[in-house]
């Protein structure tokens, strides 16, 4: 979907021109590539799934809402009842008007018991989906949550039609499929019947899988593509001096923690994370792991979220601090073990700084490298210290995602009753004031004694070509202004 | 050994040892001299990343790459000289074996060893490690037992040339246990092979941890180690070319080296063959 | 010297040549040979002979250059040209077609992935004999039909694998003579092959040369060849032709100490001194009904043999006929598949690790070639204490006195005992591989050829030595050999074996005077004699 | 002859049986589970479940391993677990791609390889031959992924920036419709090939060189281009036949640093990505792949060697 937000300031002037074929190089992939448009997994399938469908409603580059196949989304009073408003004269690729039949099958599809798609297990409050008029459907809930619009604007619930099937991938998004390779590159031709109109401005948009950095970097380099997404933080000098080229830095919310797990020694003993999380140098990681492009963190996650707790104190390395602690605890001395994996850029890089820095408290670290099969495999959720990554997220969708006993992916084994209650309080509170309050309680909680190293806020670093307009700063975490080329032009 | 000495006295050999020796100084004594040349440990963080600070520069963690570099060779060194040896003896044993048995076993150990070299190399080490994790021991197995069908090979044809000579017929008039006469009678006439055969897997392990280093299945961080090194640093090429390029000529003069040498070796032992036959 | 009006064909003058490092190799050789003439060229091997017979050609090998001298060549029409001054191009023209080249090994020399026939007549080709293809053919028929060869067209499509020794050899002699050469160079033609063979191609040589008035330098370190084949002789030595003469002027009376030597090391089928046959005795070692097949090729058909104590038989029999099978069945290093080899009554077990330490002792083997039969990886002394160490129980002191005691016997100087094979003559490694025979003082020894890989002079002194160890130690001893001029020298009792078969057997004396089967008169028909 | 040669093959079908026995255990071997690795780090343990079972992945390991070598002998690599789709409609443009690379890579290395054998053997000990045997020498001793880096800073990106860094096909179309994309990966699996084949042709050819035959030929009175081509070079295509086999079944293997550096769509990549993602049906048909071209090459190199020698060759008519 297309940002609103600021507007390009980039090479080309005047007004957009039309036509012409984007290339952009992605980021991963693999022969396990899909068009499906609710289990995008790597970059390019999210790249895809972001041109192609569009969900309700979807954040903008400045993380704030943006309605799309939406016209509006509200609440009842009791939050327990959200009912959405579909965009008039909105269509599908092949023309087809988009009617709340086609809602209430997409949400079918997402929730199919048999096979869950990915948006599923963030959705467990949902009830039934239901048309109530020609243009509105309800969502229907099990409980009260307040804030269940940021669970609908996901890119991977987009609107497909109720005859969706994957041979005919049709959304209503800006491009539509022309050509599909799994593991190499889609070209994607503009859609006639988008809703914005003018728009998208190219004729064509390829989108080129790339394993290698290397090789990413070289095909700008050689002119062989017109962008690339997540150019290695050491190389943004290099590239920013570069005449043909130009950088495209975003502050995010995306965060890269380490994870301790709170139920198992020796990181049940909560002095023993305080501990660690005295010991990490945060300026010194972000200079190191990513030279610079980041943004300090306080163990806190969701940075753009209006209840982000930023009147706790700063945490700063202290290592006598750390120290005493350890030895409260009666674990001078302390040796543990840290799986990382490059699950990430900067992962196993920030686990050898931490390695490093944890020397100075007496703290012995041994890493355990996997590959990131090995580490999202069976063990995924047992390792006692190890490391994540997430996307920019609001404090409520991130908490149901990874800090609850019953969330899909809670890596630290976060189960604090004072917390649970706070946040359960704040989900059924539909009064901003009174729930930002909730949170920030809830944040403290973690912030004293939480079991995740979150040392800070990772830049999206992109690059592209100069003639290439149209591609501003996004605060999602997704790269190239959130992968969402409609608004992208060629001078 | 004579052949050591023959070998020696040709000039590729001097010039062969002198780099393989000075490269195998660099690696040794390496860990001591980078922090008394440079001020910083391998491990600590001396600027940002890819900095033109220091002598060689700073590497993708902002590590001092002088003194990684020269604190990075050993752990090549010593899993690549494993590897061989490891390769070496299975390869020879199992060679020796089936070229003086002849027969069932040979046609077994051969098949086997056919087997074995047609499963691809690297698919070989990207399944062992993918199951096993990368770990040192797991490289030196894995490298070795790629070896030993090859030197296997080797090994059999040498030992079958010797096999119809009548000294071996004499070990057997008297008797003498097999294992003896593949030890003392059939081993020490297969040196020229074997040796030509050591210096190349030697050359060859080299450059397989340093690859699979470069893959990301070899020596893990955060250890120094050229392979590693490459990979890490490859990146910033063309800003910080240090990283790369040290690790690099040193691999290159070590291989040079090796390779040198186990030419010399091979020109010396064709020598000493086309000596005796006439 | 016959044909002193005629004019020379090759004319070698001061010829010297050297090694890169400046080692001199011919020390100012000239010699001159006549059309239709052979010259043998005898001398120790290493004297030079294969340097000064390649010079003729202007063909140095790699590693040796000319440092002088002339070599006057001349083609059966024109006049005479120095070789050596030849610019490369010309010299090649000449190779072949003026002077052609005879090598020592057929084997080696002729092309193993080319047909006969091509290999002939390419050199017709490059040298632009006759006028066409058919004319080439044509004569490739020919010649190969002069050296006693069919010429049709399916043996001029073999391969030289296809071919025996003797043929190949032929083959190389009917290339050598197919563009009708003045001059051609023999290097030692007839080393390897069997009497008969070596009759036939002297005979072709002889024929050919003296029919197509060939000047034919001839090398050779067999003086019974060169009395058969030679008109005139030079002997070589150290670089330097130290004597030269009419064949029998030399051999009669040979003026030069290294010629004497050689000489007299000349085994005579005539001469020597007959054993004393010891008859009566109960045989030490018998051999009864053996046979061997590989597959359908029998090998040995039901052998009878009996050596009694002190006795020593020679095994005569010619290339092939399983003179090695037998002997190695008898050492047990081979399996038989019928008949029993016995040792004082007893029969032997046919595998050595069957055999008893008491029986490997009493039986020995010493193998024919002694370069392959050492270990070049172990000094003498450890080869030689090798069957102490493993079929005795000896302590390691006694045994080092026993390898001294048997290293004296054998005449080896202690010096030798702790030098690699490589470091001794063929001679000293011949003695090594008789004393680790004689450790465990055997009853019986069998020796295999042990003097065909040697050199005549060393030939001799080792048939000596075997003769007076025979004497001192009172065994019983198994000759074998296709050499039938050794006889006298060392045996007292005859076998002679033919395609797997006895056929003949009696003492020295009678089977060479008169002998009863076709084939032993055949041997002593054709066994060259000065 | 032809016993010989059918002998051989029998051996090589002995040897690939064998290997599929073996590929199939060292992937089933493979940790983790292949449902998730396909479904990545949303996957939701209901997702997972479904996807095993879809898979097949509970029956008996000797029933998958005869269903599969069923499937393989009728021509069906079977079907990817991470995609869905054939393996065969998978990896087919792929190998072409691959074989592409290969076969031009092996043509280009062995002529020159040959070339520069031949030529310094000829020159032994002077100059040219040192230089042809120091280059070389320093060439072998560098690893693929120097090689590929070194010439994508020279060509590409840095000093010369005039070839393409990678291949970037569009898609439906062959890799080769852009040759100019070939270049660098082609390149640097030559000079990576190259110095083996021609160190092997250098001693061969000396070998040949000082046999007695060529010594004879050259007594003859041959032009020394005779010698060389009729008497000297046949001898060194059995033995350097073998080298080149091992070579390009080498290359067969260990073309996957250089499609990875390149962004090569061929089999090497399809490899990397198939054991990351636990992809074991597509594992097994790379690794079955590499495999059975190496035995095919190396069935072809001994069959050239019993072609071109003609004692094996005349064996059953003499
Ligand atoms: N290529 C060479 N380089 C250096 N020295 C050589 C070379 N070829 C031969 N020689 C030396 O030259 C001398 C004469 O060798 P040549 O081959 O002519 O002897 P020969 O009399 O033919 O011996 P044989 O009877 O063993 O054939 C020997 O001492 C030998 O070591
Ligand atoms: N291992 C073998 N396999 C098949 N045939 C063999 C084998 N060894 C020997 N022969 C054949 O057996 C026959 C006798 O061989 P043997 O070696 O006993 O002959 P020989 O009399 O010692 O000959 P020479 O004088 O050449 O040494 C020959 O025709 C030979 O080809
Ligand atoms: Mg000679
Ligand atoms: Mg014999």
């Amino acid at each position: 979907a297309c940002g609103g937000g600021r507007s390009a300031v980039a090479a080309p002037t005047g007004p957009p021109r039309r036509g012409g074929t984007l290339r952009v190089g992605v980021t991963g992939g693999g022969s396990s590539d899909t068009l499906d448009p609710h289990t995008p997994t790597t970059n390019p399938d999210i790249a895809r799934v972001r041109n192609l469908y569009e969900p309700l409603l979807y954040r903008d580059h400045d993380y704030e809402f943006e309605m799309l196949v939406a016209e509006s989304v509200t609440p009842s009073p009791d939050a327990r009842v959200w009912t959405a408003t579909i965009r008039e004269g909105i269509r599908f690729h092949d023309g087809r008007p988009v009617t709340p039949a086609d809602v209430v099958a997409t949400f079918r599809r997402i929730m199919d018991p048999d096979d869950p798609k990915s948006g599923a297990s963030s959705l467990t409050m949902l009830d039934e989906v239901v048309a109530t008029g020609d243009r509105t459907v309800e969502f229907r809930l099990n409980e009260p949550v307040a804030v269940f619009d940021d669970y609908l604007a996901q890119y991977s619930l987009g609107i497909v039609p109720a005859d969706f099937s994957l041979d005919r991938p049709i959304g209503t998004g800006p491009f539509r499929v022309d050509e599909f390779t799994p593991g190499l590159q889609s070209v994607f031709l503009r859609n006639d019947h988008y809703w914005r109109s003018g728009r998208p401005y190219v004729d064509r948009l390829v989108l080129i899988n790339f394993g290698e950095d290397d090789a990413r970097v070289n095909a700008l380099l050689s002119s062989q593509v017109d962008a690339i997404d997540q150019v290695p933080v050491a190389l943004v000098d290099v590239l920013r001096s570069d005449e043909r080229l130009r950088i495209l830095s975003s502050e995010t919310g995306t965060w890269l923690p380490f994870t301790m797990r709170v139920d198992r020694p020796p990181f049940d003993d909560v002095r023993v994370r305080q501990a660690m999380r005295l010991i990490v140098d945060r300026e010194q990681m972000i200079n190191q792991v990513l030279s610079g492009q980041g943004r300090l963190g306080n163990d806190l996650y969701s940075p753009f979220d209006p209840a982000y707790a930023s009147d706790l104190p700063q945490r700063r390395r202290n290592i006598p601090e750390a120290r005493r602690l350890l030895a409260e605890a009666g674990k001078s001395g302390l040796e543990v073990e840290l799986v990382t994996a490059p699950i990430q850029a900067g992962a196993v890089e920030a686990a050898q700084v931490f390695q490093q820095q944890a020397r100075a408290a007496g703290v012995t670290v041994r890493l355990k490298r996997l590959d990131t099969t090995t580490f999202f495999g069976e063990n995924y959720l047992s390792w006692d210290f190890a490391q994540t990554f997430w996307y920019t997220r609001n404090y409520l969708p991130q908490v149901a995602s990874g800090s609850l006993p019953d969330a899909p992916f809670n890596e630290t084994h976060w189960n604090d009753p004072e917390f649970l209650d706070l946040v359960g309080r704040a989900r059924r509170t539909v009064d901003e004031a009174q729930r930002t309050e909730l949170l920030r309680q809830a944040q403290r909680i973690e912030y004293e004694r939480g079991g995740m190293i979150i040392w800070g806020f990772l830049n999206q670093v992109d690059a592209y070509q100069v003639y290439v307009a149209g591609l501003v700063p996004d605060r999602t975490g997704l790269p190239l202004s959130g992968y969402s080329f409609c608004d992208v032009w060629l001078g | 050994m004579s052949l050591f000495r023959r070998a020696l006295a040709l000039p590729q050999a001097k010039v062969g040892l002198m780099l393989t020796a000075a490269v195998v100084l660099l690696a040794v004594f390496g860990p001591w001299l980078g922090p008394l040349l440079t001020g910083h440990d391998p491990m600590e963080f001396a600027a940002k990343p890819f900095r033109p600070d220091g002598a060689a520069g700073t590497d993708g963690l902002g590590r001092d790459v002088l003194s990684r570099f020269l604190s990075g060779g050993a752990t090549l060194l010593l899993y690549a000289v494993l590897a061989t040896a490891l390769g070496v003896v299975l390869g020879t044993a199992l060679g020796m074996l089936a070229g003086y048995s002849g027969g069932r076993l040979d046609s077994v150990i051969m098949r086997g060893n056919d087997v074995l070299l047609s499963f691809p190399q690297l698919v070989f080490a990207l399944l062992a490690i993918a199951m096993l994790g990368p770990q040192g021991w797991l490289l030196v197995l894995v490298i070795g037992i790629t070896h030993a069908p090859r030197v296997a090979r080797v090994a059999r044809q040498a030992t079958v040339a010797v096999r119809d000579n009548d000294y071996i017929r004499a070990a057997q008039m008297y008797a003498m246990p097999r294992r003896t006469i593949l030890l003392r009678e059939v081993l020490p006439n297969i040196t020229g092979p074997l040796m030509v055969e050591l210096g190349l897997r030697l050359t060859y392990s080299i450059g397989y941890v340093a690859s699979l280093s470069f893959l990301g299945l070899g020596i893990q961080p955060p250890a120094a180690d050229w392979g590693l090194m490459i990979n890490e640093n490859r990146i910033a090429l063309v800003v910080q070319p240090w990283g790369v390029l040290l690790p690099v000529l040193a691999i290159a003069v070590l291989t040079v080296g090796t390779n040198l040498i186990t030419d010399s070796l091979a020109s010396a032992a064709s020598r000493r063959e086309k000596e005796v036959l006439s | 010297m016959t044909q002193v009006a005629v004019r020379n064909a090759l004319v070698v003058s001061d010829l010297r040549v050297a090694t890169l490092t400046g080692t001199p190799v011919l020390k100012g050789v000239s010699y001159e040979i006549a059309p239709g003439e052979v010259l043998a060229l005898v001398g120790e091997s290493g004297s030079g002979k294969t340097t000064a017979g390649l010079a003729a050609l202007g063909h140095f090998r790699q590693g040796l250059v000319s440092r002088g001298g002339t070599v006057l060549a001349s083609p059966r029409d024109g006049e005479p040209v120095n070789v050596l001054e030849l610019p490369e191009r010309e010299r090649r023209a000449l190779r072949g077609a003026t002077v052609a080249y005879i090598p020592q090994d057929p084997a080696l020399s002729l092309n193993p992935a080319l047909r006969i026939g091509r290999q002939i007549s390419e050199v017709l080709e490059v040298h632009g004999y006759g006028a066409s293809d058919a004319e080439r053919a044509a004569r490739v028929a020919e010649v190969l039909t002069e050296v006693g060869l069919p010429g049709d067209e399916a043996y001029q499509r073999r391969y030289p694998h296809q071919l025996s020794g003797g043929q190949q050899q032929r083959v190389g002699i009917a290339m050598a003579f197919a563009c009708r050469p003045s001059v051609v160079v023999l290097d030692e033609p007839t080393t390897g092959l069997d009497v008969m063979t070596q009759t036939l191609v002297l005979r072709t040589v002889k024929e050919l040369t003296t029919h197509h008035d060939v000047a034919a330098l001839y090398i050779t370190h067999d003086l019974a060849v060169v009395s058969a084949i030679a008109d005139r002789v030079a002997v070589m030595y150290q670089g330097e032709l130290v004597e030269t003469g009419g064949t029998e002027e030399v051999l009669r009376r040979p003026g030069h100490a290294y010629t004497r030597r050689l000489v007299a090391a000349v085994p005579h089928l005539d001469g020597g001194s007959p054993g004393t046959p010891a008859s009566g005795t109960a045989p030490v070692l018998a051999v009864r009904a053996l046979a061997v097949s590989y597959g359908d090729h029998r090998v040995l058909r039901g052998v009878d043999l009996d050596v009694r104590p002190g006795e020593c038989l020679m095994l005569l029999g010619e290339s092939g006929s399983g003179k090695t099978t037998l002997s190695q069945c008898i050492a047990g290093l081979r399996e038989h598949d019928g008949g029993s080899v016995e040792l004082d009554g007893a029969t032997l077990p046919a595998a050595t690790r069957a055999r008893s330490a008491e029986q490997l002792r009493a039986v020995q083997y010493v193998f024919q070639s002694p370069f392959s039969s050492l270990n070049p990886r172990k000094t003498i002394a450890q080869s030689v204490e090798a069957p102490l160490r493993t079929l005795t129980d000896l302590d390691r002191a006694a045994r080092r006195d026993r390898v001294a005691e048997v290293l004296d016997r054998v005449r080896l100087s202690r010096a030798l005992a702790d030098r690699l094979p490589d470091q001794l003559s063929g001679g000293e490694r011949q003695r090594a591989a008789i004393a680790r025979a004689l450790v465990t003082t055997p009853r019986v020894l069998l020796c295999d050829e042990v003097t065909s890989a040697l050199d005549v002079s060393v030939q001799a002194t080792i048939v000596d030595l075997l003769r007076e160890l025979r004497e001192e130690l009172g065994m019983a001893m198994l000759f074998v050999t296709h050499n039938i001029a050794l006889a006298r020298h060392i045996a007292d009792r005859i076998a002679v074996l033919r395609d797997g078969e006895v056929v003949e057997e009696g003492a020295v004396d009678d089977v060479l005077t008169a002998p009863a089967h076709p084939y032993t008169r055949e041997l002593l028909a054709h066994t060259p004699r000065i | 002859m032809f016993h010989l040669i059918l002998r051989r093959l029998a051996v090589s079908l002995v040897v690939l049986w064998l290997v599929t026995l073996l590929v199939f255990v060292a992937t089933l071997l493979l940790p983790g589970d292949p449902a998730r690795a396909i479904l990545g780090q949303q996957a939701t343990p209901e997702r997972i479940a479904a996807l095993r079972a879809q898979l097949n992945l509970d029956a008996p390991v000797w029933e998958r391993y005869l269903d599969w070598l069923g499937d393989v002998l009728t021509g069906d690599l079977g079907t990817s677990a991470a995609t869905q789709e054939s393996v065969n409609a998978l990896l087919g443009d792929r190998i072409a791609a691959s074989l592409v690379l290969l076969v031009s890579a092996a043509v280009l290395a062995t002529i020159l390889g040959l070339a520069l054998g031949t030529w310094s053997a000829l020159r032994r000990g002077r100059g040219a031959d040192h230089a042809v045997s120091g280059i070389s020498l320093v060439i072998a001793a560098l690893p693929e992924f120097v090689i590929g880096v070194a010439l994508v800073v020279l060509f590409a990106t840095t000093v010369f920036p005039v070839l393409p860094s990678v291949t970037l096909a569009p898609p439906g179309e062959p890799v080769w419709s852009e040759p100019a994309q070939l270049v660098l990966p082609v390149l640097t699996l030559t000079l990576v090939v190259t110095p083996y084949i021609a160190r092997m042709m250098r001693a061969t050819m000396s070998e040949v060189l000082d046999s007695g035959y060529v010594e004879m030929a050259r007594l003859k009175g041959l032009p020394e281009r005779i010698v060389l081509t009729r008497h000297a070079l046949p001898h060194a295509i059995g033995p350097v036949a073998q080298v080149i086999a091992l070579q390009l079944a080498w290359l067969a293997g260990g073309v996957v640093v250089v499609e990875f550096l390149f962004r090569y769509p061929g089999i090497g990549q399809a490899l990397i990505d198939a054991v990351d993602h636990r992809d074991v049906e597509v594992v097994q048909a790379i690794t079955l792949l590499v495999a059975a071209v190496y035995i095919v090459v190396n069935l072809i190199a001994d069959i050239v060697g019993i072609l071109v020698n003609p004692k094996l060759r005349t064996e059953v008519s003499s």
